[in-house]
């Protein structure tokens, strides 16, 4: 998995390319905790691109859950962009459809967080 | 489809016995993998069953859940069976039938009770960052079954075709 | 390259001993698979030694040889020492070593002499159709021994960080 | 495999995607013994395009070696378009290198045949 991390808009958006599964998925633990480690309280602003993400499983799954519940309490807010076929099915699956916040368009969701 | 080609109810029943005959006479392919129990591996399982769908002719979607259910249930042999102990081995059996794939994990860990396993869809574990691979691999494939004492899982999906 | 980075010989001497220390605390990694003996089965040995040597980082070229060497060595043990019996297994042991990968290949069969294999390079031979797989399992590996009057082989090729 | 069959200026183009691999390979030999039964003594032309051929073992050379030579011996002319990395390893090792003639070009493989 390789993750590259930008800011727009003051967003910081991840650009993951790759699968989030197994040890695999620690890469984006890493990262997503320290850009919420490292905000001020209550303004954590993240949106993760999800179009280059071949495959995820549930442990993939719970590091975004996970970081959707730390977002929450620190104040702020996540969203994702780009969530294809197989993840969207896992989401629908796991009945989380109504938690996360999906864009399809980049402009439209750094809007959003404005 | 097949319908329309065949033409009658009688043929479409002749042709039910004849692939039911071929049934019988084709050998069911075993392939045999064995890992070391770390989720490093998990690679070795993505590829090995990506392969195998694809080479049995499931579609998009269905390969897509073989690959998630195979994937959660190497993770747990991994993790939960083994304890990440990459001396202790996670054996895997593929079998490649005609009408269904079955794939069968074993650890060499104590097992587990599936009955004492959570149910991920109640809201109140709605938002836990973990306890979803077994029902995912439930909703997945077509059947699930565990073995001896939960150390070994059994996985069976079928061919659309064969539905 | 590596004598630029530490400057001196005495350097140099205690880089190696430090991995040499290594080498023996690591548990090399290793991984079974056993296949019905079909040529079919080759897009599954395919995928995993493809992951594999990527996984262990080598580069292209040796990528591709070792590629080829598994792939003469399965073809030969499913249908020389298997006779493309599926109902015969062929095993396979891949180990990942810090320092180099070694495959080993056995099949079911009666065995054979590496001896008396004619040389394909021999201008008689250089237009046959056949012939040239052990010639090319002996050239992109370091190392091809066989054991078992033939039924089993061994290959080892080293990461080139390692030579 | 995928072999798309084609005629370009009374060459026969075979257009090879995949890998010439094993039990693969046998759509290709069908194809070219095919290709070399049905043309007329003296008559064969063909070129191999092995643009989309990502790996070959030694049963696939063999497949093209036996079509050289059977060429050979009925008369008419076999060449290689776009010979890869691996696969000229492959003719290299097996000191074939002098037996092939073999273009990166179509159009001037194709003229070669006139
Ligand atoms: N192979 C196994 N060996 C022992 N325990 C297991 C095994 N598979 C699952 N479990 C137990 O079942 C629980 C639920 O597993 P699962 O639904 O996959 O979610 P998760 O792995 O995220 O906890 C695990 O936490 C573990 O206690
Ligand atoms: N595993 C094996 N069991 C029995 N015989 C073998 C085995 N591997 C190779 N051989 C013998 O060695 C010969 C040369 O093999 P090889 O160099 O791979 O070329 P080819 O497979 O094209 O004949 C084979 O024709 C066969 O007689």
């Amino acid at each position: 998995m390789n993750i590259n991390t930008r800011q727009t808009g003051g967003v910081t958006v991840l650009d993951i390319d790759g699968r989030i599964i197994g040890s695999e998925s620690l890469a984006l633990k890493n990262i997503i905790d320290g850009e919420i480690d490292s905000a001020e309280d209550g303004e954590v602003k993240m949106l993760l691109n999800m179009k280059h993400v071949r495959a995820m499983d549930s442990s993939g799954l719970g590091i975004v859950i996970a970081a959707y519940t730390s977002v929450q309490r620190k104040g702020g807010r996540i969203a994702l962009l780009h969530v294809s076929g197989s993840i969207n099915s896992l989401i629908v699956m796991s009945k989380l459809l109504t938690i996360f916040d999906r864009y399809d368009d980049e402009g439209e969701a750094i809007q959003s967080f404005q | 489809m097949g319908v329309a080609v065949f033409g009658s109810q009688a043929n479409l029943d002749s042709r039910i016995s004849v692939r039911n005959l071929q049934v019988k006479k084709t050998t069911e392919h075993v392939i045999h993998l064995d890992l070391p129990s770390s989720t490093h591996f998990i690679y070795v399982i993505d590829s090995i069953i990506s392969e195998i769908v694809n080479d049995m002719g499931f579609d998009k979607e269905a390969s897509e859940q073989i690959n998630l259910a195979v994937i959660e249930a190497a993770v747990n042999a991994f993790k939960h069976g083994n304890n990440e102990d990459s001396s202790k081995r996670t054996r895997f059996e593929f079998i490649l039938g005609r009408e269904e794939l079955t794939v069968i994990v074993e650890d060499q860990g104590v097992g587990f009770n599936r009955e004492s396993v959570a149910d991920p869809l109640d809201p109140s574990n709605l938002l836990k960052s973990s306890g979803r691979g077994i029902f995912l691999m439930e909703t997945c494939m077509d059947s699930v079954t565990y073995e001896g004492s939960g150390r070994i899982v059994k996985m069976v999906k079928s061919k659309p075709s064969a539905i």
